[in-house]
Order: C-alpha cells, then structure tokens, then sequence
C-alpha cells in the first residue's frame, strides 16, 4: 500500500458522519424556511461545504449569494466540477478576506468552460492563498458516492499513473482479488450540502431535471443539506412516481424556494445560461490576476450582495425581458406542452 | 467536394477530429473543440456515433445543437441514459467508451496531458505559475476509455519533455504494458490533433509520431514547434484542407455563434 | 379498550412488534410478520414511522394495505424514494435506518440469527438438513441498521447455545464493542419478540433476557422453551392481551387475507 | 487480509468482462428477435446467468421456460432474491437431469416469501446436488454493482461477523483509511443476464417501473443482455424522458416483447401475483422433496414447457378472467389514466 500523503479526514470522519445522521431527526417534518434562516442555522465558520451541481448547471448561486452575505471562515468547499458557486465564494474573500475565506478546496475542476478560465482560482491559487487537492471528476464523485454509500472508501481505477495519487490521500493497492493495483478514495462528507433542483416539496423530497450532477450522493454524504428548489410542491405530486425523486426527505434538514437559485447558470427545464452575465462577473475579477484594482469587483459586491436582503432582489435587477429570453431559450430544448 | 481556401486553424483541427471519429462508436467527449467535431462527424460520415457527455447524457442526438458545457440542457434531450456523474464514469470503466475525446494544456510524447498547473512540481504546485482548472473528467476518461484522441494546439511551450503535472495518464513512459501495471484500462492515446498535424504513438516505443501534416506546415516545421524529438510515421502524407462544406457546415451549423471556433483565423 | 380474549400467539406478536416501533423513526422491515406489525403501528399509535423496504421503496403510505412482499407493487405507490436494491441498502449503510425488523429460524442468547440451514456446520453446509432460502436482506440490516428488533417463533430447537449457522450477526460473543470490532456498524439487536414474550439485551454482557411475558407464559414457562440461560430483567411484568380493537385491526384491515397472520391459535 | 476460501472468477474475470465490452458491437441496432433466437444465441453450457427482478417480481419466466424447452447443462445462477426463475430451472433439472443442470449457485434469498419456502432449493441443496456461495441481498447486489462498475470488487460493511465470510470469496482487510476492518466482495459478472422489463425500444432501452431490484446492475455487468418487455415502444417515446432510462441499449443484446413475461409473478403497472398458479406449482415440486413421486411435476413440464413452442402458449392456459384480475388487481395499486 503506497502512502503518498498523510491521512486526515476534512468535514466529518466516516464514524462521525455516522453519528450525525444517527442523532438527527430523520422524521417527515416541515422544513421551509428562509435562505437567511437555512444558512446561519446549518453552516459554521470552518465548515466543509459540499457544492451541488455541475459547472453552471444548477449551482447553488443563491445560497452562496447569502453566505457572502453572513460572512463565513475558514471554509472547505468539496466539488466535482463547479464555476459560480465557488467563484461567488472566492471573489468575496479577494475583497473581504475579513469577512469571507476559504481555507481549502478539493476539486476536480473549476472553470467556466466556454466561458474561460476561473479568475479567483488563478488568484488564490497562483498567490498560495488557499490549500487544495486535485482530483478528477469521477474521483470526487465517487469520494461522495463513498460517504452516500457509508463507506470509508471506495476503489477506482484511477487515479493511478499520473500525479493526481502524488498530491492527494489517494492509497494504492494491489487488488487483493486481482493481484493489480487500484486506487482506494477517501469517503467525502461534507458537514453541509448545498443543492439546487427543480422541485422539492416541504419535507425535502427532490426531484433533479436533467442532469443529477453528483447531487444526491452529496447531499446524501453531508450531515447537513441545504436545498433551494424552483418549484415548491405538494408531498402527493412530487411522490407521484417515487422514482423520480433523486434526494429523500430524511437527506434533507431545510428547504427554501428561490425561483432563478441558480442563474446566471442555467437550470434545466427552467432557463439557460445568461452568458453575457457570467462573462460581466468574471470581467470584474480578471483584472485582479494581474494586480488591478477591486474597486468595480467590490462595488457589484455592495450593490448585488452586501446592498441587498435577498437573492430575489438581486434577480430583479435583471431585464424581465432577458430572464424570459432565457427561459424561451432552455423551452426549445426539452420541448414539453405547459 | 471543393476546397476551402478561406479556414482558420481550429476549423481544420475540427475537421481532423471528426474525420478521426468512426461511425457507430461510442465517444466520450471532453468540453471544447472535442464537442464541435463530435456533431460535425455526426451530421457528416458519422450520423451513428454515440457521444457520451460526462455529467451524465449518454447518446443524445443533440438535435439542438451544439453544447456550450457537458452539462448543457442540449446533451439530455433525445438521451438513451442520464443518470449523472458516477453513472457516466462508472460505464467508462467497465468498458463502454470506445473512444474518449480530450484535451489538455501541455502533452509529452507518449500522449499525457496536464490540465493541472503551469511551474515546478512539485515544489510549486501549491503556488504554481498559473493555476489551470484540473482535471475535470479528462483524467478518468483518460483511465478508463479504450482508446483517447487528444487535441492540443500545436506551439512550443506546450510539447514538453516533461510535464508540469501529469493530469491525465497517456502512455505514462512508454514501457510496455505501463497502463495494464499502473492498474488502468484500456490502450492509451491513440491520435493527438493539433494545428499542425496528426500523430499516432508508435506501436513499440509509444512515442509521438507524425502521421499527417496540416497544408502549409512540413515534418520539419512541425518538430521545430516540439519540444522533444518526433517520430515520423514511414508514409507521411498531407492531410487535405477541409471542403468549402465542411467549413459552411462548421459556420452556419455546427457552431454558428463561434462558441468554441473562433472566426480568426 | 377492552381486552380482546379470542387472539392468536400470531396476533400477539404483530401487536407487540407494533408497540416495540416508535413514531417518526425509519424502520427497515423485513418480510413477513414485521410488515404486518409496521402497518399496524402505523394504524395506531405510529402514523409517521417511515417503512424501507429492502426492494427500494423509503416512506410509502401503504395506502393499498398489507405487501405480500418487500417488494410488492404496494411498497411503491405514493413513496419517496425508489432506487433499487443497492439504494436501499446504502442508505442503510449510511446509517438513515433507526431499526432494522428482522426474523431467522433460529437464534442465540446474543442475538444472532440464522436463516441459512439447519446441521453440522462446516461440515454439512454443502448437504444440510434443511436448506432454509438464506439471508435475504436481514444479514445486511443486521449489519447497518442503527438497532435491530428480532421476531422468532418460541420453540426450543429455534433457542439454542449454538447456531448451524449465523446469517445476521447480532452481538456476536457479547464481548464490549464486538461488532464494532468486527467493522460493523450500529448497536445491534434492541428487542426480541417471540410468541412467549418480550426480551431485551443485557447492556453488559449483551445476553438475552426476558422484559415481558406474554399472557398465560411465566418465566419460567419461557425458560423451559429455551435452550440457554436466559437473564431475567429486574421487574419482568405481564404483556397486555391485544385489545378487541387491535385484534379487529389486524383481522378485517391490516391482513384480512390471513397471508402472514393465521387465523388457527 | 483473510483468506477465507481459495479466490476464483464465475462467470467472466473483471478483465474478461472488460475485453467482451471492449469488442463488442455497441451501437444502436434492431435487436427484436425471437426468444427462441435470443436464448440460441446468447446462452452456452456452463454459462453464469444473473437473473433480475426480486423474489415474485419481473423475474424472468418466460426466458427461463425457453432455457428449460432448449436445455442447458453445468449453468451457475447468480441472483439476489429470487422465486420462480430459478424454481422453473432447477425444478426442470429434478426431472430431466439429461437435458438441464444447474451446477453451482451464488445467492441471498431463493424461497417465495408469503408463498412457502423453494422446494426445488430444498431438494437439491439438502441432497448435495449443486455447489452454491450464500451472500446477503446487499452482497449480491454490490456484487453486481462493482461487475457494472468495471471494478474487482466493492467494499461493504456486511458480511463480517458472520459465518457467511467464511464460506464466500469474501475478503476482510483493515480500512488503509480507519484501521477498523471491512469488508471486499468480488465483483459479479455474468455470461449472460436475464432482465424482464416493462417497456423497451428495439436497441434495447429499458425502462423499468417500480423497484428496480438490481437489474441495471446486472445487465450492465454481463457479457450480454436478454432483455424481455411487456411493451415495444418507439425510440423517441422511451427517450422522452432519458432519466426514466434504467438499461442503456449498449448493455443490450436481444429485445423482445413477451406480454405476461413475468408472469405468475407480478409487474408493476401490468399485473399483480397469481398465488394460486404460485402455489399450485410449488405444490408439484414439494413431494420430492420428501422422496415423492415426480410424475405430476413431468407432467406439468410436459405439458406447459415441453409441449408448447412459445411462452405465449402457456400463458394461453390461463382463463382471460384470471388474467384480466390480476391486471386489475395491479392497477388498483398504481392508479393511472390510461
């Protein structure tokens, strides 16, 4: 068994994790409330914060909008492959480290796809601001997966050869059944999941359009879920056909309707990406890469975060005309009858 | 069949990765470039190629056009499966993906890819020269799928000797049988695209071997802008220019808004 | 509530499994008798206790009545989540499931079940006297489930000092944190209910003992049926009969079919 | 590390289950053919057959009468809980050993729940007859994950403690993460997987209604895939909603439309259990095991497997009015509009 790094566990340890969900009260109980509510009852400074979705799909942009808001330290964010949601995160901490910071981060991939590179990654990562493992997509979601699944571990068959193992707690052994080696991945356990989907009803039945991300396995790995959901429902409509919930009630400790929760990204079924919007945000932080100023990147905080109580305002800063041209757009890709 | 004379070179990197592409495999295809020559090969000689979107939609017909993400809305429409990331990966490595289609900011010359950081490593690789995005999927795709084809834009700087990181395992160092005793799948890079030319991996040594050459650029050209020795395939030829409709098809169809394809050339 | 005085010793036990449950806990139930004492519960005193069923089905209203089966299309309808076999069992694993309601063929002073095969083990494994259908689901819940409530039919070749074979480990030897020892998860066996009464696990020694004996049983009378020392809890007292009500229940809505409940004494 | 028995692979090797993946044709094709062709063509002596559903549901009886009719010697099964899949072929084997044999058997549960113990397993297993590995549902089934998973094997925290990692393949290691011991089951893959669905498109998408037992799991892990349906749908209405898509058609080899296919089971959304047919034909079986007489049960293979060509037949012997309670019996448990 190779040892590359030393063994530590960040958010709760599989026995931990354990614990948790069996001291919680996994009954059926209502679970609405507001996003301010959600966020100062169920995250702390220190937290490792699990991110649901995938690049700009379904972040959970408002959520992260309201942390900015409270203002949390020390933070761990575990993620597959995300975009707004840490970027929110990050670009707080390079203009209010007093208020907002992220301590670590384990990642497959943050970026904007077609839309570029991530700018407060290159910041805080090229200046050392911030500690972090590389993984790679399917590794984080199988970490998670692990921690859905109760596990300590869970074997894949990669990562092996390249430097992912070298700068990760990934172990490598020989197969015991095979006799080649395999990795083994560390459980992932957040002590907050913070999702986005479509519909959820009030005790926190979800159900996930489209793409499921790594969602459920995130939010069944946390000890704690925050879900924020387009479309609130009635118990009987979203248990009309139980297989298409994706996240169960017990998984789930609060739930919030936020109509746009994830916008700029896009929501399937909902609306698609305002590019323009997300190039604006990402044109603010860019400067700072090369040593520009904050000021434009500090004066959106004030008037879209800081300025405001709500995401809803921040989303009624929008053109109605642009959120229904939006919304017309994603319309044309699942083609359904209203 | 007329030649262009009027392309740019992504235009021609993405006529090459779809001519590479065979009808009727199943591809598991990376953001960028890989996606635009995934629809051009399916509306042109590959209308049967099953592409695979990491986030999770598994052979859509992406009557919508083309994704601007592998989680867009457009890869889950008409889809024969879409059960999210683990799903996707999981299929992967038991073997389903015929192809994967990746890139990568810095190759080496048996095919590994560094989509991690640029600097020294390791000492830097907490503070690097630039901080790339990661891995996101191309590593397992890389582990996992039976064979890759890489594209990477052919300049100096990203043919290198050694890699900052090695992101995404290619041929590791070319012994034989080194992916089979590292504990991965599958055989490895089998095409790298640049904006040069196209290359194989010698079937003994798997280094780098140019087997096409891109109009205007020459073997040696192509070595000039390589930062380690090449092999050259016995039969070089030049890979012809895209068609006048190829280069329509990539402009008004495949990617009209120039999401991926720049219009510069 | 009048005491009912025409009850069978299988009326006895759903009733006693059904006051065992309590209200807003998930419970894992196993096939047979546990159903029919989960519907019960839910009836009466427990209407939002949350079934799993190991087919898949989490939470369903059981609108439709008693299964016949853990995966019976009456587990599905109206339920919130439904994922399959693995699904079920990983969110146990995780640790979602409070109990696990089991039964075996035999079992031991420490809560350990069999439901594989009656003889000689090793030797007769291959050739048992009886070939009982095996774990089925309760080896697993046995192992993840946070406490597990065990029902066995009181009969003295089922209560032994050794079992032919232990499918659903309980607390194994009884030695401190044996389970634990042994990588798994959970507390282990909380009640057993029997047709003779209801029984407990000593928190020290972890061996069975007798809480309640049920109507017409002493403790002696259950020591009789039992083929190991049983401890005795300090105030062992007398189990209710069923009321008429819940004998009414049970006989005309949760199993008017007779399928798990027989209607002979 | 333990080793309680010496390690071996039924069925194929994690790298034979890869290699047969690897060259197989996994396009979209027309892959309607006869039951009669599909169990030709994809099932050999010696192979190791997964079967899906659970206990009375989905089994696959249809294909399993079509094994029996064409005769199929030294087969291992390979099964989570299951009723009258297994019944029907060992039951064959009590009385025309020439024609069918079961060899080997890797399980959970193989009885009929409500409906009595097997007396085709009593029979067999009490005389010695066939090799068998008893595993729990959650083994079997992460057995089956970890072969559609690509994987040697799966980590779990069952079996342990037990007896049955001492007469399974089952290895326990200390966790390289916590110290404390787990579990590592080998992974499962069958030659060939038996799945009966509800509905499937000629390439082979399955969409399976109700518990999906672990039949996913299973075709995905087998070197082919026969898959029966009640309904043949067009492509493009069993992918109008892709997340209802259980099976992927490239795990797919055969499809073919075999109303009533699972029958005297139950499929959801199509009809409920006959108990009555259940039972009478346990009762057939029963008296062997005892050291009765075979005639009857001869004569009941005689007559609805032996003397028939198709599964259709035999479902012709039932009475419409039978039938058509059983669907309505169904439909009282999942009301829909038609």
């Amino acid at each position: 068994m190779e040892n590359s790094t030393q063994m530590f566990w960040t958010g709760l340890s599989p026995d931990e994790a354990r614990e948790a969900l069996v001291n919680k009260n996994k009954s059926m109980w209502d679970k609405r409330m507001s996003l301010k509510e959600a966020v100062s009852r169920f995250i702390k400074n220190g937290d490792n914060i699990g991110i649901g979705g995938f690049v700009h799909v379904r972040q959970p942009v408002a959520t992260c909008h309201e942390m900015v808001r409270q203002g949390f330290k020390d933070l761990t964010l575990s993620f597959q492959s995300a975009a707004m949601a840490p970027e929110i995160l990050a670009a707080a901490m390079m203009i209010r480290p007093d208020h907002c910071t992220i301590k670590r981060i384990e990642l497959a991939y943050w970026g904007h796809e077609s839309f570029g590179l991530s700018p407060a990654w290159r910041y805080l990562g090229e200046r050392g601001m911030i500690e972090f493992e590389d993984w790679s997509n399917y590794n984080m979601s199988a970490r998670f997966k692990a921690g859905a699944m109760g596990l300590p571990f869970i074997p894949t068959r990669g990562p092996l050869g390249g430097d992912i193992p070298n700068t990760s707690r990934t172990r490598v052994m020989d197969c015991p059944f095979t006799g080649r080696p395999i990795a083994l991945l560390p459980a992932s356990n957040p002590n907050v999941a913070l999702i986005h989907v479509q519909a959820a009803d009030m005790y926190g039945n979800c159900i996930i359009r489209g793409t499921d991300g790594t969602c459920a396995e995130i939010a069944m790995a946390s000890a704690h879920t925050i879900v924020t959901c387009e479309q609130l429902l009635d118990h009987e409509i979203i248990t009309s056909n139980p297989k298409d919930i994706a996240i169960p009630f017990p998984a789930v400790d609060a739930v919030v309707q936020v109509p746009f929760g994830a916008y700029p990204g896009a929501c399937r079924r909902h609306y698609y990406y305002n590019g323009d919007e997300i190039l604006k945000f990402l044109g603010l932080i860019s400067p700072m890469v090369k040593g520009g100023s904050a000021d434009a990147l500090k004066t959106w905080y004030d008037e879209h975060i800081f300025g405001v109580e709500t995401f809803g305002e921040y989303i009624e800063t929008f053109q109605t005309r642009k959120l229904i041209a939006d919304q017309a757009a994603e319309a044309v890709h699942c083609q359904r009858l209203a | 069949m007329t030649v262009a004379t009027d392309f740019t070179a992504q235009e021609l990197i993405v006529v090459a990765g779809a001519k590479v592409l065979e009808d009727n495999k199943i591809v598991f295809v990376g953001t960028g470039l890989p996606m635009v020559a995934t629809l051009l090969a399916k509306l042109t000689h590959a209308p049967g190629l099953i592409p695979v979107f990491e986030a999770g939609a598994v052979g859509p017909p992406l009557l919508h056009g083309l994704p601007i993400s592998v989680g867009d809305s457009k890869t889950g429409t008409g889809a024969s499966y879409m059960k999210g990331l683990n799903a996707a990966f999981e299929l992967t490595q038991r073997g389903f993906a015929d192809f994967g289609f990746i890139g990568g900011a810095e190759v080496d010359m048996y095919g590994n890819l560094n989509s991690t950081m640029i600097g020294e490593f390791p000492d830097e690789y907490h503070k690097p020269k630039v901080r790339l995005p990661g891995s996101g999927g191309t590593a397992d795709m890389a582990a996992s799928c039976e064979r890759t084809i890489l594209i990477v834009p052919h300049e100096r700087k990203k043919f290198n000797e050694k890699l900052s990181y090695v992101t995404s395992p290619g041929h590791l160092d070319g012994t034989p049988g080194a992916r089979q005793k590292a504990g991965m799948q599958g055989k490895g890079p089998y095409r790298l695209i640049t904006t040069k030319g196209i290359f194989d991996f010698d079937e003994e040594t798997k280094r780098m071997r140019i087997l096409y050459t891109f109009p205007g650029e020459t073997i040696k050209s192509v070595q000039a802008a390589t930062g380690f020795e090449l092999l050259v395939a016995p039969h070089v030829a030049e890979f012809p220019p895209p068609t006048v409709e190829e280069v329509r098809l990539i402009r008004e169809t495949v990617d009209p808004r120039g999401i991926f394809v720049k219009r510069a050339a």
